[in-house]
This record gives structure tokens, C-alpha cells and sequence, in this order.
């Protein structure tokens, strides 16, 4: 067991014929993930990766029964794909493209929410679980393992460096999940820690946040009120300066909301036990398992 | 995209929202030309996309277009926040009755648009927040019917207004909503509305942030500007025109890595072991030794910058490309400052490989590196 | 008991303070119209026909427990009035005003299905229940006499004149119902004939139609399959020429689709027993009954 | 508000919808220049507000700008269902590898939008719907979330096109779906829609109609058109100002009445005694007596009218106040037919008395009325 993406879980890739598309299919195939369909309107019959591709994610789904979907087309018309694979049932749905209007993303996630839809990111690395060897989504497989740490992180590269850190210590993960580094995503950190407490294969949780909004202090609540397991957490931005975009379009500290200090706060309150360092957080998973 | 005050008006009159009246002038001489056109008194307000420019002295009244081409000389001196003072808005002064907030922003929680609005006007909305909570009244857009006529009311209703200016202080609520949407703004604000005495409202200040990722819909209206985003300096611009994401700090370390959340640990490392950063510069996903060499560039354009630390987790991008990139900028002489590199993930051994051949000195953790680094600017100073 | 309106039924009138509301609250309180507040943005604190007036329908609702809403504010405003109604958790709400743009009535139509709430009309005389006494419409009252038969129609005169041709001849209405003039209405002929099937106290339908569209073709597919009771019809339109907007937007026959023929066709298969005339309306009843 | 061809291509063009070249003349001079302005084979079409006009001939062929000259002068001096030609479209003949049918109109059963879409276009959609259904393709639209990009490309799908010509045709119908949301519109059609032999689509013919209702929110469009609503003769004009429904028919017996469906009615009714009328004219809700004698007044100009027939059910309006309206009418010499009244409901005994008086016999119930008419034509004939 796991969260979002299991051994039945079956992606199409949308935008597969891109460079991204194509690079991170290879990538996904090679660790593992069953890529059933890409889709690129108007390349049908083509074939990328041994992948057969499709005009449309309907088509694609029914011809190869597909059950989620990740993203790849850029930003302009990453939300006409996202709406198209919720139209289709796809779920969930990872959307790994970058710099989408805002606008786009509350219609897409709005419509995802209609429907019962999980939409992951936009502006995510997406989900990995590696005892199913799915990975569904654009991080280097290889750093991460197999166990029952569930890890949920607003950041990419500070997901793989804190992954790499646990698996040289020798703990596992049950899976990881990227929330994306946009102010409005799908999935939201609360909601993650909620589908990972129905997860019981998932004995602990990291939770790593960054400055921008609130959404550590809500899951903070939440840990505090529901969650009996141990959580470790990290905040990113510490030192950032208000009023500033920290790369992340989410991450900005507005006026006193938003800051590390309120968030590291919230969440030694709710018991969570809070890393200095990236590589604290293996030591204090050992500390708390 | 920051809109200057006078753009965002232009916008705001193009939906029939009534702004006082006035004009925009690049020179001394214009304002008086401006404020004789009033041909009452005039506010003479810096155009500047930075905040607080009121507390800076970039707001003054003047009763005669004399004294206004004399704020507007002192005024179009000014930087504000350090940026140059590009025009002034000379305005007639209106008779305030009272002075109103209206606003719409993105609610991150909630995703959804959020319009704010408060009969305490006039200050800042984060001020009022901690102020006067209860004074701030916010409305949730139904992301599948918009923001309607009558929850506009509603808000001006919540505000306090009784009688016909529920209507009208509703339509403006509701043509600030029909900008948002037309234009993909994520922030506007309106503070202060103005409320006259004989019962007008105008939207006096504006304050309109476009969505920079939308920007590829409203060619139009660029175009119309006739101006590029102007609220950066030289390396900030540098770094937008290469897409990376720039940010200048006090300190005196460079911190280039690539991804956001590992470049703000970094910084937060560095300042754990005793240092402080300059810059925040993340590479992006898959940065290849062009960019590498690229970014150290635009760092060391920045005169605070005593030390580099490069700290690159590979998964797209790969080390080896890092390590040709580093080598490739040190063999131009590029490197003016100690640097200290740190390396792992992705073609990790192939980049050290490069590294250790050209005799450049890498570490393991960034851990390590950050306390290096540190170690290396304390013996420069 | 009845459907849509009853002597529960405490009303609002939207749009009080205009002519047209004035008027109308006038004859409904008269009638015996519960109507407990009007709404006109602006006029909070007038009094109309003894009916205190709120500046909007939420305070109207919240200050005198309404749970219906009757909306006479001109077209261009008439959307908004009705999706404030529906914010409101009013039902029904019946839109009396006419030349209301279609795009209007979609929208408001769909956010009243989302909310599982009845709009009646646009473009309505509105809805009677002669037994308790209630309008809650522009008809005039005296024509309709309360009884067990219940009497929808898609134009309003022709209603009155059906309706006081039962009245001469004895028969009483349990409610009487314009589904509006328009292309788009809320309420359809099917789902009337649906709530009528629903009510204990209706023994007999008159289903009153006109030429335009295929809603009597399909009120009467459903009547054929599961409606029990007398059913007696009349359409008006049948010499009307194919292309004319017959006065009603929606009274208009395109093509060979919206014909009175094909109506009367599908009708009588159904078992409806269809008069040539409006005052045969009447004897068919009695012969039924 | 139904468009000009010429009308709807210009808004067609403004969202970037590729349409044939050429232009719009008023004389045959003018057509002969647009002609040689395309300078290549065109086709003349006559813009006229009715359907079928290349079965009345409105639409031919030209070789050169001389033969597009001559057929300008002949189409010019047509008149097709009744209505003048206004002007000649003259435009390139394409070179035809496929017709297309691209539409977008309301669902009355659904209450939505709906996207129709035809690989073999060129015919009317009700013939094609007779003939082969199976070829017509249709998608409703989700109210909240309007019609999609990815739907369009569907429908290009659905239609049997492939490759890069979904995504072209895809983009016409969101363009399509764009100006219907732009302006209200209920119904548009482009049929053909043409795909040329060197695989590009055009809109070779376009049907744009207005909601009516709705036509305060497009000031700026008829301004632009500098028009008002041409399709209507004299009568059909002077009705709409006055704000009745007024249609014409082929018989004799004009029938004056408050309701669209009680009229109805009373035509149906006058069919059934054997008669046929001439006038379906509906006062509407709460006719004074002004308005009465106006309808009268509007019903006679019409030469085919023998007899008249009013049949007023009183709700709001008031049976005194019809009274007065025809007493008025026959006063001032107006009622140049006979006329049978039918008149109840709301102040019937008032209103009765009124006629009574004046001399002017009336009837209870619209079947004597109806018959009664009949009868009078028929002794008039």
C-alpha cells in the first residue's frame, strides 16, 4: 500500500511527444511505471518510448485503460490538459508544468474538486512510490527506497536532497509527493497528510514546508488534533527576506504572514519534531521510530 | 507585472470607473501644464512600483500648478526603494468624506479569488488586518459563476453603506472584478476609494498586478504600455531575461543551486553556520554548463558578493554538465571570488571526475560546504 | 396540499418597488400571497403595501424567515436577482420578468440544478394554489377555483382563459403553473408533470402546450409510461407558419421539429385526450373524471 | 439581431478566423473593384436576411471582375423572401477539397449550449439531420465551464479529421464558441466551412444572430453596424417599436389579442370555423387603450386584412381600458373592416358597458367570436 500511485496505477503522459515529454517518459518507463498511452493532439499512430500516442486522452484511455495522468505540455496549455484529463476521470492527475496562469489552475482545480479528483502540483515534481516502483512524476528514482515513511514537500530538488539523506540512512519511504511550488495547487499539504493517516502503511510522516501562505500552520492543526504518528518536519526560507519571490511563486512572505518562524512554531506545538538542516531529518526519524 | 499607478488607472477608466481627474507627466513642466488643466488642487504622486512612496515624501499636495512643477522636480528626483522615479500623476484633491479599501487578491487556502473590502481605508490592509480585524469584510468568488452584481452589494452592505451607494459602491467592486478576470490580475487594490463629500466615489490610488505567467494573453495591453517590467534592477533583469529566479539579500555569499526549496536551505545553512547570504539564484531544472557559467556571471555582477557556494542536487541536471560549466567559467576568469562547490545525484562521479582534474576543490554534504563557505569569507573580510 | 406553493409559503418580492412589483405584491397580498419582505438594493427601510423592504434578499430571508422568492426587477437585472435568490437557498423562485437574455437564463438555470432548487419561468405568469390561497404570480386569482386538477401551460392568458372555463364548468385546480414563455425555462413540462405525479391531492392533469421545441413530446413519452391519471391537452399554435417567433421566443417552429401536429400526435398516443378548442378543455375534463 | 454575412465575417475576422478575401460593395462599381482587388475568380453573393438565397439565385459565380459586375447588377435589384439585397459580397472562389457544417445554438431541452459539427456540410443541417444523422456531431456545453479547447479538438475528431487539421479545426469551433460568449449569440452557423485543396480552413459563409434580448450589453457592436434590424417590413418595424409580437400571414382576419398563446389559440380557432387569418398581433401584458387603438391601427395597414378580430382575456389588462381603445379607434375613422370583439375578465362589466353605449356589439366566448369573423369575411368576399 501507498498513497495516489500503486502497482495499478496506469499513466498517460500527456504532451509525450515534447522533449520533456519524451525525456521523462524514458525516465519513468526505466524505473518502472506503467505508461500505458501518450497523448499529443494530432500525432496519433506515433509511438515514443514503445508508447503508443492518441489525438485524445479519452481515446487513449479507452483504448489502454488508463487510471491517471501526468502533464507535460507547457504552461499555455497545461490547464486545457489538465481539464481534459478530469473530463476523462483520470485521477489523479500530476501536473508537472510550470509558470500556468492562476486562473487556469483555480478552474482546473475547481473542476478536479467537482468531480472527487486529486490534481497534484502544477509546478510539482509529482509522486513516487517506490515498493511499487511507480513514479509518476520527473525525480530521480534512485534516491529513493522502499519503506513506510510517507514525505510530502512543497520543493523539488529539497525533497530529493532530504530522500537521498534518508535512504543513506536506511529509512524508507512509503511515498513521496510533491504539492508544487505554485500559491494555488491541487492537492494541498493538509489533504496529504489526511490521505497518508488512511495509509496504514505508513508508519511516519516528513513533512517539508517553505515560507509562503499558511498551509504548514493548517497541517500543523490538523497533526495536533488527528495524527497520532511521528511527524518530522523542515521549513525552508528561514532567512528569506519579506515581500520577495524565493524562485517559487508561493514562496513570499506577505507583510508577517508566511514567515518560517510561524510555521517551525505551529508545527513544534503540534509535536512535530523540526530539522534544522536537510540532514537533521534522518536523525530525527531514527529518534522518533 | 507591476502596473504604475497611471496605467492601472487607464485600465480602470476604460471600465467607466470614475478616477479623479489629472494626468501623467515626465516633466516639471508637464505638471504644471497637468495641474492647470485640474485647475484645482492638485496631489503630485511619484510613479514608482514600490511601496510606502508616501512615507518616502513621493506624495504631495500642492495648490497651484507652481507649486505642483516644484514637488513634481523634487519628486521625479527621488528613488524610492531604489528605484528611479519614472513620471509623476499629477490629481486633482479630492474633498474626502471618508476613505474606503476595496481589493481582490488570490486566496491560496481557499483557491479562489477573494475581494476584500473595508470602510477604514487609507492604510495599509495588513496594517487594518492586525488593527481592526473586524473592519475588513472578504468575499469567496464561486470559481464556476464569478463574482455577481449582487455580492458586490453584499460587500458594500457588510461595508456599512446604506441607501444608493450600496449600488454604487457595489459597481465598483464589480468592475474591479471584470478587470481581474479580463486581465488575469492576481492583486488589485483600490486605497484609498474615495468618498467625497458631495456623495462621489473615485478610485484614487491603483494598484494592479498582472500574472506574469498570463502575460502571453494580454500582448495587447503590453504592447499599449509600451514598456518592459521595470520594478528590477540590471541582474535581476539579467537573471528574468535567462529565467532564473534572482533574489539580492544583505549578506555577502552567493548562493547558486538549482530548485527554490534546496536554494533557501542553503541560505538558511549558510546562516546556521555563522554567514549571510547576497543572493538567491536558482538555476532551474536541467541546467546545462552554459547557464552554469551564466549564473556564476550574474552573481558576481553583484558588489556585495565576497564569496560563491554552488550546491546542485542532481536529477535532471546532471553533475558532470555543472562541473564543465564551473571549469568553463573559471578558465574565462570569471571567478573573482573564493568559490566552494558541492555536487551530488546525477552523473555525480563523472562531475567530480572534472572537477578534481581541473584541481577545483568540491565537498559531499552541503553541510560541509556551507560551513566552508562561511569559514572562506571570515578569512577574506 | 399542492406542489411548488402552499400555506407555508412565505415569499419574497424582489424588485418590490418598482411598478410592476408594487402592483403585483398588491394583488398576491390581496389574494391571501404570504408575503412576508421585498427586496429592492437601496430602499432598505420603504414599506410597500405594508411589506418592509431590504436591501437584499439575505437580509430579507434572515430578518422574516422567506423561503420563496417572486422576481419582477427588469431583464438586465433579472440574472443577478435570481442567482441572488438561489445564494439564498429560496425555492422556488419564479421569474415573472421578461426578455431576459438566454445566456442569463442558462447560467441561472444551471446554478439552481447545482442547488437542487425550482426556478419558475422566466417569462411566467408565475404559480396558484387556489386551495391555500397563495399566488405567487402576476394571474389574476378569481379565474381559479380549487380542486384536485392540476394545470400547466407554457403562456399565460390562455391559461386564465382554460382555467376559468374549468371554473364555469365546476372543476377546481390543485395549482396552477406558467412554465414560461421562453426557449430556456426552469421548470420543464416533464418535471411538472413529475411533481404533480408526486401529489396526493392531483387526480387529473391539463397540460396546456404551444408550437416550439419537443417538451410536449416528452412530457408525453413520460406520461405514457408512468402517469396514470386523465391527462387532457391543448396546443396552440396549429396554423402557425414554420420560422415566426409566435409572440413567445420559444413558440416557434423550426424545420419540421415544434410542430402543434407532432405534439398533438405524441400526445394522443400517450393517451391524453387533446381539444380542438380551449373551452373543450373543460368537457374533456368532465368526461375523464 | 441576425447579422449580414459581411457583418459576421468582420467579427469572425477580429478573433483571428480565417475567412476568403474580398469585400463588400453597394453598387456594381464597387464590385467590379472588390473583384479586382481579390484577382482571381470570385463568387457574388447578395446579403440578405433570408435563408436559400442561392435557390433564388443571390449567389454566382465570376470569372473576371466584368462578369462580377454584371451579376452585382443583377443581384442588387433582387428582392429574395420579400426583403431587398442590401449589398454584394464579393469574394475568392476557393479551391474546394471538403464542405464543412461548424455551428454553435442553444438547447432548449438541456438549457445549454451546443457545439455542432459536420464533415459533410454544405447542406442544410435539417436535410442533413433527415438524411444521415449519424454524420452530425454534437456537444453540450458545461455551463460553469464553458466549452474547452480539448472539446474542440473532440469535435474535429469525432468529425474524422486527423493529424494537424484537429487542431485547426479545432481552433475554429473555440473561436466560434468565443464570439458566442462574446455577443450573446444564439445561433451561428458556417456552413461551408471550407477546407481547400492546399489544406486550409475558411469560413466561406456565416449566420451570426443576436440575442435580442440582450442587445443593451453590444452597444458598441450595432454603433459599429450603424443599423438597426433590417429583416422587417414597415408593419413588422412599427409593431416592434411599439413592443408587440406582430407576424403576418396569408389569410384575411387579423386577430388582435393579449398573450402570445391566446392568440395562437385565436388563430387556430379562426381555422377551425373555416376562416384564415391574416394577423397574429399581441398587445402583450396591461395594453391601455392608446396601445389598443395602435394595434388596430398596425393591423390595418396591412391590404389583406378583411375583418378583424380582438379577443382580449382581462388579467392585468383592464377590459374598460380595451373599450376606450377601440371606441377611440372608430371615432378617429380607423376601423376600415369590420371588426368582432371578444371580451373578459378584469373589469368586463365596465368595459362591456363602454361598447354598449358607443353602439359596438361584443361576444362572451372566442368560439362565437371565431365564428362570427368567419362569417363576416365570408359575406365581405
Amino acid at each position: 500500500m501507498a498513497i495516489l500511485v500503486d502497482k495499478d496505477t496506469k499513466v498517460i503522459v500527456q504532451g509525450i511527444t515534447g522533449g520533456q515529454g519524451t525525456f521523462h517518459s524514458g525516465a519513468m518507463l526505466e524505473y518502472g511505471t506503467k505508461i500505458v498511452a501518450g497523448v499529443t493532439p494530432g500525432k496519433a499512430g506515433e509511438v515514443i518510448n514503445g508508447v503508443p500516442v492518441y489525438d485524445s486522452v479519452i481515446e487513449a484511455k479507452e483504448s489502454q485503460g488508463a487510471n491517471a495522468s501526468i502533464i507535460f505540455v507547457p504552461a499555455p496549455f497545461a490547464g486545457d490538459a489538465a481539464l481534459e484529463a478530469i473530463a476523462a476521470d483520470l485521477n489523479p492527475v500530476v501536473v508537472i508544468t510550470e509558470h500556468v496562469p492562476v486562473k487556469d489552475e483555480i478552474r482546473v482545480i475547481h473542476a478536479a474538486k467537482v468531480k472527487g479528483i486529486t490534481v497534484i502540483g502544477p509546478n510539482t515534481p509529482g509522486v513516487i512510490t517506490p515498493g511499487a516502483k511507480q513514479k509518476v512524476g520527473i525525480m530521480p528514482g534512485h534516491v529513493f527506497s522502499h519503506g513506510d515513511v510517507g514525505l510530502m514537500s512543497r520543493s523539488g530538488t529539497l525533497t530529493y536532497e532530504i530522500a537521498a539523506g534518508m535512504t543513506n540512512a536506511g529509512i524508507g519511504i512509503s511515498t513521496a509527493l510533491g504539492l508544487g511550488g505554485d500559491p494555488c495547487v491541487g492537492l494541498t499539504t493538509i489533504e496529504a497528510v489526511k490521505l497518508f493517516k488512511e495509509d496504514k502503511d505508513t508508519k511516519a510522516l516528513v513533512l517539508v514546508g517553505e515560507i509562503g501562505g499558511d498551509a504548514e500552520e493548517r497541517a500543523a492543526a490538523f497533526i495536533k488534533k488527528e495524527y497520532d504518528l511521528p511527524v518530522v518536519g523542515f521549513i525552508a526560507g528561514r532567512t528569506a527576506p519579506p515581500g520577495k519571490r524565493m524562485g517559487h511563486a508561493g514562496a513570499i512572505i506577505s507583510g508577517s504572514s508566511g514567515t518560517a518562524a510561524a510555521k517551525i512554531k505551529a508545527l513544534t506545538e503540534a509535536g512535530v519534531a523540526v530539522a534544522d538542516k536537510p540532514s537533521d531529518v534522518a536523525r530525527l526519524l531514527k529518534e522518533a521510530l | 507585472m507591476k502596473l504604475f499607478e497611471h496605467e492601472a488607472k487607464d485600465i480602470f477608466r476604460a471600465f467607466n470607473m470614475p478616477t479623479p481627474s489629472g494626468g501623467v507627466a515626465m516633466t516639471p513642466k508637464e505638471a504644471t501644464e497637468r495641474a492647470a488643466e485640474v485647475g484645482k488642487p492638485v496631489v503630485v504622486k511619484a510613479m514608482v512600483l514600490a511601496g510606502k512612496r508616501g512615507k518616502a515624501g513621493g506624495v504631495k499636495f500642492a495648490d497651484t500648478p507652481q507649486e505642483a512643477e516644484k514637488f513634481a522636480e523634487e519628486i521625479l528626483k527621488m528613488r524610492i526603494n531604489d528605484l528611479p522615479v519614472e513620471a509623476v500623476l499629477i490629481e486633482e484633491k479630492l474633498d474626502i468624506e471618508q476613505e474606503i479599501y476595496a481589493g481582490i487578491t488570490i486566496d491560496r487556502n481557499e483557491r479562489k479569488y477573494v475581494v476584500i473590502g473595508s470602510a477604514a481605508g487609507g492604510m495599509s490592509i495588513e496594517e487594518l488586518a492586525e488593527e481592526s480585524p473586524e473592519k475588513i469584510i472578504k468575499m469567496y468568488v464561486d470559481p464556476s459563476l464569478g463574482f455577481q452584481a449582487f455580492e458586490a452589494r453584499q460587500m458594500a452592505i457588510a461595508m456599512g453603506f446604506k441607501g444608493k451607494q450600496i449600488n454604487q459602491l457595489g459597481s465598483f467592486f464589480l468592475k474591479l472584478w471584470k478587470i481581474v478576470e479580463a486581465y488575469d490580475v492576481e492583486l488589485t487594490e483600490i486605497n484609498p476609494l474615495i468618498l467625497t463629500k458631495d456623495g462621489k466615489f473615485y478610485a484614487a490610488d491603483a494598484r494592479l498586478n498582472i500574472d506574469d505567467n498570463s502575460l502571453y494573453r494580454h500582448k495587447a495591453i503590453i504592447e499599449k504600455l509600451k514598456r518592459e517590467p521595470v520594478d528590477q534592477n540590471e541582474r535581476e533583469r539579467l537573471a528574468t531575461e535567462n529565467d532564473m529566479a534572482y533574489v539580492e539579500l544583505d549578506g555577502n555569499i552567493a548562493c547558486i543551486c538549482n530548485g527554490a526549496g534546496l536554494t533557501m536551505a542553503t541560505l538558511d545553512a549558510i546562516s546556521l553556520y555563522g554567514g549571510k547570504a547576497s543572493t538567491f539564484l536558482d538555476l532551474g531544472g536541467g541546467a546545462d554548463a552554459e547557464r552554469v557559467e551564466k549564473g556564476i556571471e550574474i552573481a558576481l555582477m553583484y558588489p556585495k558578493v565576497k564569496a560563491i557556494l554552488v550546491n546542485i542536487m542532481g536529477g535532471i541536471t546532471r553533475c558532470d554538465d555543472v562541473a564543465r560549466g564551473i571549469l568553463a567559467a573559471r578558465n574565462d576568469g570569471d571567478i573573482t571570488a573564493p568559490i566552494v562547490i558541492r555536487m551530488v545525484g546525477t552523473n555525480e562521479e563523472e562531475g567530480q571526475e572534472i572537477l578534481k582534474k581541473a584541481g577545483i576543490p568540491f565537498l559531499k554534504t552541503m553541510e560541509e560546504a556551507a560551513s566552508k563557505v562561511v569559514e572562506l569569507v571570515k578569512e577574506v573580510a
